[in-house]
């Protein structure tokens, strides 16, 4: 402090006739809008942005696409199989190649996407829904309900799923609505721990003891307060269990307990493709690929999403890369 | 506002007491969603030996902000953007992550806000309070260990040999926050910063606490940096204070001038709305509104929107903290009218 | 620690016997295995004999007394298929199971905590971005695939390994890489969401505070407390390692618990079945036991009450403070 | 000699044949050889029938009985080798035989062997001398020595109560160690009493995927494959064989529609057998017209395959239509999964062209054991009509085992049948030589032309993965009893 | 004392501690007896983990008291089944300590401050008159009708704990328990709340609990004082006696420990410094609970746990203490400080 006013910080002419220039710092002025759209935010991240794009696409042709190419799919051609893809000689529904049956890869992949959804979604829904009930239900009231849950979870997560898989589709039929049933139930512990655990926790919040003193009943608690803080830790894990559940029901078809021909998931097309992994690699690459890429997509996004709809994080989202180090060093005034 | 500073020093250079910390026009900028904002903006203040400098404000003006840039351990989304922090001379800021840690421990100490939760729940209290040594003495775990139970006892923690192998969640709140008091001094830093070091904790445990830190204090003479947003404590403890509001210092000056007679509004302000002052049933005299949000600072004087002494030119013009008679230093346009209100 | 044993392995109990219960009435669903044992054009009397030489005409009670009663003397009955007793062919199986489970979720595991570590160094950086991306991937090939593809590639076409078998100690690759992804991709999202949870702790700051190095404050401050939800996590994902190997087993050839599992389902091979069941499902109960024992080791809190007075809560700490509960991926 | 840069496992002597096998054997029962998991290990290796089938020529040769020939009506007597003892050391003769044919057929071990070869009747076994053999049964039967070239013999010392895991036998290997789950290791027999086999040890692993087993024989980690198909990646290394086993569609017909004649033949017509053994297979199966192929006594050389006509089937469908038939009823293929190779792929073609021919058709995949049930009485009957695709393996190489097992009214595998048939079916057993084989050329034409409970698919070719350092020749029986002693390493 | 509008006597209530080694029954209140009369203010004062928010949560019902009795306007609200009970619960509400925990952050103000009305229907059947009342509760409290549709975290901390006061006004109470309501908030925010809490009782003639750490504040709203220690009351009076006049030595003490805002003062004040921290509830000393912090221990106080004892001049002015102070002769400095 020899020399304080030497003070690089001033302005040459004194303070008295600039007025300091450091108050006011330059706000992103487009962003004045409190709360940034979530479109908006979405669009901000290139990754989340390219994993929505991916997951629409698979939700249309999900839905359209039986449609347009049924026919296509279960069209065989006995003496045109197994042919190559990225040729368009036959016609452009072979750009993806033909398989074992000279069916067209293309129309197979997007049929399959249907009831892979089909199989998936659901699955991962019932699951969602029963589990969730289940454990924010045992969480919320302790006691008795939540050990012998958590016992009922300890049971499932030990039964062998593979026995539970025959018994259904062999006693019963094989029908992708039991296979959702499986995968459904043996996938009930994953959220009915997580739930129990969070609202376990949650039930000794103080906003829902004020609750209580109002006279509320326990499921309107549940329902008013438990349940929609619970529900984004659920719905990630949903994300991660719908990777596990498309795995499980490839790894079904690999036994051949999965969904059956003429059905066609992506996981059957995997299994029945690795035969032919070396005479024919596109038979189970490709099904294998729209795997793997809703499953990163949908992961993406709902680590994005997660993010984005909690209000303590959503900042993280709309950070621009750090400012490099010589111009965090800038002296005040050369900012503003 | 450096000739301010200046004054201050001269006057408490005189006797053994040295210039430790000199912060000066410190800039911390945060990152965020809606834009960069500035949670610090151009504060100054020193710290002399032996000498205790209160931090006073409200909650979010930027007391730990301060404190966290001094010591270089800002978050993420945050940067010093701007100005000097000079230990002993050395200007912290300008310092590699490397250069720095040297600092870290042997001539800078900090005691966290979050008292209750900063220590590490999964290792001992003897090798949290070890660590210092082993990371800059390069001692054996044995020998930190050692220093461990001299720093326990010398913080006033009843037997030290059987408790340096319990674990935090085993102490108390008060016992925690003395652990971290002597994890802070263990190097015998020339500054400690203390970061609210009795906020969560009850008035009986305050005042053990407070009297330690004196101890501490007049023992290894270094300068000390109290954070706080409570009036009394201040009063108590602290020989100067700088008032800060929305990040920047309002008033500076000896404690017990700047109580006795405030130069600013704010500082009046808070002063009036202390309850013990005040009998029963009457209505405490309030600072209406409340400060202004981070990213949208109005242009001129930061406290316009609470202040009753308004007026046109505090709408563009921020004031400076100049100087008000001997050590004191306020930033308004009209520190003269206070009296007069 | 004893009484905390005890009790856990007595609440365990319950839930075993339903189990095996639950597997042995399930079994008998799947019909009666006469047809797949006896000849093709087995007669009436065959079948009569066959089905009340094993039982299978008792009421299903009885045949849980039976079997329950046969247990306890450590006798699981014989094996339809093979003839030898179901007890030694489950035991006999079971170590090359926890063998393969063991080294893989080790590796998961080590690996998991690199990636995982050095992504949460930079939230969103690129290590972060490319590592997300790599394990989920890696989380979702289909294992028979990948398994399949690999004996092409290192076996066939390179020549590094053997296609299948336990001959040799390079024969274990294939399976570990094959088996290794799932736990790997899911653990680097755990490790790295509790690491990023964990590094904004106050303690690290206080680590920092006191000068300590970056490598110090991770591996020793950091990483210590990102453990315990990762060992929560990589539990569950050797339950499913234990259980469920199946598909690799099969394709490996590795005479393991899984493939005996799936065999014995679709040949009918009760008693090898439920003894299967009932050794995984004590070896899973035995594993919940020794994570929560880890989970105390690692952590000393007993989660006690200490309650301490929230004054002031800011909305920056209160922002902090769920920043610090919420794993952000 | 080898074709592949060797990997550390094992290595390609004359003293080890490395086999690989689709699965392990459940035991090695000499009593159960004719399941083709056993017998693949046990039957001409470690155990010998007394006489065996030469799967090239269809004859009967000698092995532990040197003649044969019938005593009577009912009464067949075999000359016993004398110069034989088992691995164990205990000497072969009459007594041994008579013991091990009395172990297989009347005892109450429910030997498959038993219900496969012999149905519900007992044989009388009597030794009548050290090399004299003789066995009756209830009524004539004129390939008594054929059905006993399934009983394999062994010793005296075998268990009778219960299934032996390792048997002791005659044959030129014995059980050196099996690692359950790994591995089985024989070693060659030094008492033999033929010549000795090349090779000093087999060695068997077992891989369910066929496209490892195949990877394994192209990486040089096996010598031989079993149970290949033709995408399953062996290339040059794959040789096809023709392996006995026919595939065809078993027909419900009592249930409507398939109870009409027109609905049957307008299946036979609408299946693509060219098509399919082509475009699965490569070709290399045979687009068949009878339950047996070539090679088989009874084996019909004249019938021609159902041309591939689906104008004509669906015309047969329409006309059944019109006459009040209903066609649309739904009719389940029911198939077993991995049942051979590439059975997926046939099941959803077959699925596709019945519907093309105006079906209404659907899919049912199924495990063995589930498949037990539509294949044997009693049959399952509330699932509606029913086309059970069959894939049925005539090791014995007589038409007699096939259609005792699937055209006569209560044959355990047929749901179809009429007296007439019957009848026919009756005469043909007990008739010998010429007689015989034009009596069950008859019954396949008929069955085509007048029954019509099948829709005859193909004749089926094994591929066997076979590395270039050994020399081995498969035959049509091989997939049932690999013969050790048949592999030679190259010189 | 009869006609006062909530009786508690003999209050007790254990927790059951299932980890703790030995003894693991924690008795958190310990015989409590209080009064609070109508539109009065009673301030409960003591250290961290004295039991005072226990005392609050059992006079909501949030926990069953062990023992001892609650009388609210002359019935034992622990005796109420369904309909009486839901009609019992209106009377007494309760504001909590932290804003912004007690608020869920998913809802609105708006949605916040109505939602007891989901439970008591009957309370304000139309939607007008829902929403008629919802903007006069909100205009009472100092916020804008208009607030109503921004979510908690758009709201300060002041003005979260007037929604949370807001909250608990929606059924028109008879007593509010205020649980440490202004310990969260800053200096000049708590100026407002306390403000906002005399107004209303002024207007509302609602009675208060008012509990709370910070002497300045009690002192500053209370009519009647009780000071708390591990889980017994030691000392109530109104609140002059027991600040002007402490009996028991850890009032004395408390109110010693505070700092205080005296810039007058050319010394450093002398202070009672209190030895050690408050023992664990779990193994509650002997006899007098506070003599192992006390300066005036003697061998009684291990063996005898005090009666409460009526002051000479007051029977308001109850303490439990063997020694208690004499204001005439026992540490004048200190008091004087003190007060
Ligand atoms: N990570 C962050 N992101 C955004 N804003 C932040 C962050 N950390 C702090 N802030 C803001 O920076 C400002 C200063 O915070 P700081 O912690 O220094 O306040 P303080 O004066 O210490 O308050 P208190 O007395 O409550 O501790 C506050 O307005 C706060 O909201
Ligand atoms: N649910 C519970 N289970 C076990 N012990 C409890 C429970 N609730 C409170 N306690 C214990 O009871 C005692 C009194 O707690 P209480 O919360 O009433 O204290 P307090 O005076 O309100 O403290 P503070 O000022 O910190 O809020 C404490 O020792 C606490 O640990
Ligand atoms: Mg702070
Ligand atoms: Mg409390």
């Amino acid at each position: 402090m020899s020399s304080p006013l030497a003070n690089p910080q001033l302005p040459p002419g004194g303070r008295s006739v600039t007025p300091p220039s450091t108050e006011v710092i330059a706000l992103p002025r487009t962003l004045d809008t409190s709360k940034p759209g979530l479109f908006h935010l979405l669009l901000k991240d290139r990754f989340a942005t390219a994993a929505a794009i991916v997951l629409v696409l698979v939700g249309l042709t999900a839905l359209v696409g039986p449609t347009l190419m049924g026919d296509l799919a279960t069209q065989q051609n006995l003496s045109a199989t197994n042919r190559p893809p990225f040729s368009l000689a036959e016609g452009w529904q072979f750009i993806l190649g033909s398989d074992s049956l000279g069916r067209s890869m293309l129309a197979r992949l997007v049929v399959a996407t249907q009831t892979t959804l089909s199989v998936a979604l659901p699955a991962v829904g019932i699951s969602l829904v029963i589990g969730s009930l289940w454990g924010v239900w045992a969480g919320f009231h302790r006691g008795w309900r939540e050990t012998i849950s958590m016992r009922i979870a300890d049971v499932i997560m030990s039964f062998p799923s593979l026995l539970l898989a025959v018994v259904v589709l062999y006693v019963f039929s094989p029908s992708a609505a039991n296979i959702v049933l499986i995968l459904a139930l043996t996938r009930i512990p994953i959220y009915l721990r997580t739930a129990r655990a969070e609202s376990a926790e949650l039930q000794s919040r103080t906003f829902v003891d004020a609750a209580r003193t109002f006279g509320t009943k326990p499921a309107a608690i549940i329902r008013r307060h438990v349940i929609p803080v619970v529900l984004p830790t659920l719905l990630t894990l949903a994300t991660l269990e719908f990777c596990y559940v498309m795995l499980a029901e490839s790894s079904l078809s690999f036994l051949g307990i999965g969904i059956q021909p003429p059905d066609v998931s992506w996981g059957l097309m995997v299994a029945q493709g690795r035969q032919y992994l070396q005479t024919a690699w596109w038979l189970s690459l490709f099904p294998g690929l729209a795997i793997v890429i809703t499953t990163v997509a949908a992961n993406v996004l709902a680590a994005w999403l997660r993010i984005a709809t909690d209000p303590a994080q959503r900042w993280r989202l709309t950070l621009k890369h750090k400012r490099k180090r010589f111009i965090a060093r800038m002296p005040v005034k050369e900012v503003a | 506002m450096s000739t301010i500073t200046q004054t201050v020093s001269e006057s408490t250079v005189r006797a053994e007491n040295k210039l430790v910390l000199d912060v000066d026009g410190l800039v911390v900028e945060i990152r965020t969603p809606k834009g960069t904002l500035r949670a610090v903006n151009d504060v100054s203040f020193q710290a002399f030996s032996g000498r205790t400098i209160a931090l006073l404000g409200e909650s979010g003006c930027g007391k730990s902000m301060t404190a966290k840039a001094i010591a270089g351990l800002l978050d993420p989304v945050a940067d010093v953007a701007g100005g000097e922090v000079r230990l002993n001379g050395t200007d912290l800021a300008r310092l590699k992550p490397k250069e720095r840690r040297k600092f870290a421990g042997p001539e800078l100490g900090i005691v966290f806000q979050d008292a209750l939760t900063a220590l590490n729940p999964v290792y001992t209290v003897g090798t949290q309070l070890g660590e210092a040594f082993r990371i800059h003495h390069g001692l054996s775990a044995k020998a930190a260990k050692v220093k461990a139970v001299e720093l326990m006892r010398r913080v006033g923690i009843p037997e030290p040999e059987s408790r340096v192998d319990s674990y935090p969640h085993q102490f108390s709140g008060g016992m925690r926050q003395r652990v971290l008091i002597a994890m802070a001094v263990a190097l015998n830093p020339r500054l400690l910063i203390a970061d609210e070091p009795t906020t969560a904790l009850d008035v009986t445990v305050q005042a053990q606490i407070m009297a330690l830190l004196r101890d501490l204090r007049t023992e290894t003479h270094m300068a000390v940096v109290l954070i706080t947003h409570d009036l009394a404590l201040v009063a108590e403890e602290a020989d100067t204070v700088a008032v800060m509001y929305a990040g920047k210092v309002v008033e500076t000056g000896p404690v017990r001038e700047v109580f006795a007679r405030p130069h600013h509004p704010y500082t009046r302000g808070l002063l009036d709305s202390v309850p013990a002052n005040i009998g029963r049933g009457e209505d405490l005299k309030s600072i209406a509104g409340s400060p202004p949000e981070l990213h949208n600072i109005p242009v001129g004087c930061v406290y316009q929107s609470r202040c009753p002494l308004v007026q046109d030119i505090c709408r563009a013009v921020s004031p400076p903290l100049e100087p008000a008679g001997d050590d004191r230093a306020v930033a308004c346009h009209f520190s003269k009218e206070l009296d007069n209100v | 620690m004893w009484t905390f044993l005890r009790r856990r392995i007595i609440s365990s109990a319950i839930p075993l016997i339903v189990v095996i219960v639950g597997v042995f009435a399930l079994a008998r669903l799947t019909g009666n295995p006469a047809s797949l044992y006896l000849p093709l054009n087995a007669t009436e009397q065959m079948r009569e004999d066959f089905t009340a030489r094993n039982g299978f005409d008792d009421p299903l009670l009885v045949q849980m007394a039976n079997y329950f009663g046969g247990v306890l003397r450590l006798d699981f009955g014989v094996s339809l298929r093979t003839g030898e007793p179901a007890g030694e062919m489950v035991l006999r199986a079971f170590p090359a199971t926890l063998q393969l489970a063991g080294v893989t979720m080790l590796l998961a595991v080590v690996l998991a905590v690199i990636v995982g570590s050095w992504a949460a160094l930079k939230p969103n950086g690129i290590v972060d971005r490319i590592s997300s991306f790599a394990s989920m991937a890696a989380a979702s090939i289909p294992d028979f695939w990948l398994a399949i593809m690999g004996i092409w590639v290192f076996a066939i076409t390179l020549g590094w390994v053997p296609t299948s078998g336990v001959s040799s100690p390079t024969s274990w690759l294939l399976p570990i890489a094959v088996l290794l992804m799932r736990p790997f991709g899911v653990l680097v999202q755990i490790v790295r969401g509790a690491m990023v949870t964990s590094l904004s702790e106050p303690y690290i700051k206080l680590a920092r505070s006191k000068g300590a190095s970056e490598v110090r404050v991770v591996s020793r401050h950091a990483l210590r407390n990102a453990a315990a939800p990762a060992l929560t996590v990589a539990g569950d994902l050797a339950v499913g390692l234990i259980n469920g190997a199946v598909v690799v087993e099969s394709i490996f050839g590795w005479p393991g618990i899984g493939k005996l599992m799936i065999d014995s389902i679709l040949q009918r091979d009760f008693a090898v079945l439920q003894a299967a069941v009932l050794l995984t499902a004590i070896s899973i109960f035995a594993l919940n036991i020794l994570i929560d024992l880890g989970y105390a080791m690692l952590d000393a809190r007993v989660r006690p009450t200490t309650r301490a007075r929230k004054r002031r809560v800011t909305p920056a700490a209160a922002q902090e403070r769920k920043l610090n509960v919420q794993p952000t991926r | 000699a080898v074709a592949n840069s060797e990997p550390s496992t094992g290595t390609t002597s004359a003293d080890l044949v490395r086999i690989v096998l689709p699965q392990e054997p459940p035991t090695l029962e000499p009593c159960e050889a004719n399941l083709t998991s056993t017998g693949v290990v046990v039957r001409s290796n470690i155990t010998e029938p007394l006489v065996e089938r030469n799967p090239t020529t269809g004859d009967l040769d000698p092995l532990l009985a040197t003649e044969w020939e019938a005593t009577g009506d009912t009464e067949w007597t075999f000359t016993l080798r004398d110069d034989v003892t088992f691995s164990d050391g205990t000497p072969f003769n009459a007594e041994a035989a008579a013991f091990a044919i009395d172990r297989a057929v009347n005892s109450d071990l429910g030997c498959n062997v038993e219900g496969y070869v012999f149905g519900d009747n007992d044989l009388v076994v009597t030794a009548v001398d050290e090399t004299t053999l003789t066995v009756s049964t209830v009524t004539p039967d004129p390939i008594l020595p054929l059905r006993l070239s399934f009983v394999e013999i062994v010793p005296p010392s075998t268990d009778t109560a219960a299934k032996v895991r390792e048997p002791v036998g005659t044959g030129p290997y014995k059980v050196k160690q099996w690692d359950a789950g790994t591995k089985l290791t024989l070693e060659r027999n030094d008492d033999y009493w033929g010549d000795a086999p090349a090779y000093a040890e087999a060695e068997y692993q077992w891989r369910a995927e066929g496209t490892v087993r195949a990877a394994m024989i192209t990486s040089g980690e096996a010598d031989l494959a079993m149970g290949l198909g033709a995408d399953d990646g062996a290339g040059d290394l794959g040789l096809d064989y023709p392996n006995n086993e026919t595939v065809a569609l078993r027909l419900t017909a009592e249930i409507a529609p398939l109870n009409d004649i027109r609905v049957r033949q307008a299946i036979n017509y609408a299946i693509d057998k060219q098509g399919i053994t082509d475009s699965l297979y490569q070709g290399a199966h045979i687009p068949a017209a009878q339950l047996v192929p070539e090679g088989i006594v009874g084996h019909n050389p004249d019938l021609k395959p159902w041309e591939f006509d689906v104008a004509k089937a669906s015309a047969l469908v329409a006309e059944a239509k019109a006459d009040g038939v209903p066609v649309d009823e739904k009719i389940t293929i029911v198939a077993r999964n991995a049942q051979f190779p590439k059975v997926s792929e046939m099941s959803q073609i077959l699925q596709e062209q019945l519907t093309q021919a105006g079906l209404n058709v659907e899919l049912k995949m199924v495990d063995t054991s589930a498949h037990l049930q539509y294949q044997l009485r009693p049959f399952v009957t509330n699932e509606g009509p029913i086309a059970l695709l069959i894939q049925h393996g005539n090791q014995a190489g007589d038409a007699a085992f096939s259609v005792e097992q699937y055209m006569t009214t209560t044959g355990a595998q047929s749901v179809y049948g009429t007296p007439e048939f019957d009848t026919r079916l009756t005469d043909a057993s007990v008739l010998t030589g010429d007689d015989r084989e034009s009596a069950y050329q008859d019954i396949f034409e008929y069955q085509n032309e007048e029954i019509v409970q099948f829709a005859f698919i193909a004749h089926q070719t094994g591929v066997i993965g076979k590395a270039a350092a050994v020399d081995y020749t498969p035959n049509s029986s091989s997939g049932d009893e690999l013969r050790l002693a048949e592999i030679t390493p190259v010189s | 004392m009869s006609e006062a509008l909530l009786d508690v006597r003999e209050l007790t209530k254990n927790f059951h501690v299932p980890g703790a080694k030995g003894n693991n029954t924690l008795c958190a209140l310990d015989k409590i007896n209080l009064y609070v009369n109508r539109g009065e203010t009673l301030g409960l004062v003591g250290e961290s983990g004295c039991g005072k928010s226990t005392l609050a949560r059992t006079l909501l019902m949030l926990e069953t008291p062990d023992s001892g009795s609650v009388r609210f306007d002359g019935v034992d609200p622990f005796g109420l089944k369904s309909r009486e009970l839901l009609a019992w619960r209106r009377r007494v509400q309760m504001v909590f300590q932290d804003p912004f925990a007690s608020l869920n952050a998913r809802m609105t103000a708006g949605e916040i401050v109505s939602e007891p009305w989901a439970t008591h229907r009957d309370l304000y059947p139309t939607k007008a008159a829902r929403q008629a009342r919802l903007s006069e509760l909100f205009t009472l409290v100092g916020l804008r009708p208009s607030d109503a549709g921004k979510s908690p975290q758009e709201f300060s901390g002041g003005q979260r704990q007037r929604i949370g006061i807001a909250r608990a006004l929606a059924l028109n109470p008879d007593v509010i328990v205020l649980d440490e309501p202004v310990s969260a908030l800053d200096l000049s925010v708590q100026a407002q709340v306390l403000n906002l809490l005399n107004d209303l009782q002024q207007r509302l003639g609602v009675a208060y609990i008012f509990i709370s750490h910070d002497l300045s504040v009690v002192r500053h709203v209370a009519d009647r004082v009780a000071v708390m220690y591990l889980g017994r009351i030691v000392e109530t009076g109104t609140a002059e006696e027991v600040f002007d006049r402490p009996s028991h030595p850890y009032t004395a003490a408390l109110m010693s420990a505070s700092p205080h805002l005296d810039v007058t003062a050319t010394a450093p004040r002398q202070r009672i410094i209190l030895e050690g921290e408050m023992p664990s509830p779990l193994d509650p000393p002997s006899g007098c609970r506070f003599r192992t912090r006390c300066w005036k221990a003697q061998d009684i106080c291990a063996t005898l746990a005090p009666e409460p004892r009526a002051a000479l001049d007051n029977p308001e002015h109850i303490s439990e203490c063997h020694f208690p102070i004499e204001p005439t002769r026992d540490e004048p400095e200190q008091l004087a400080h003190a007060s």
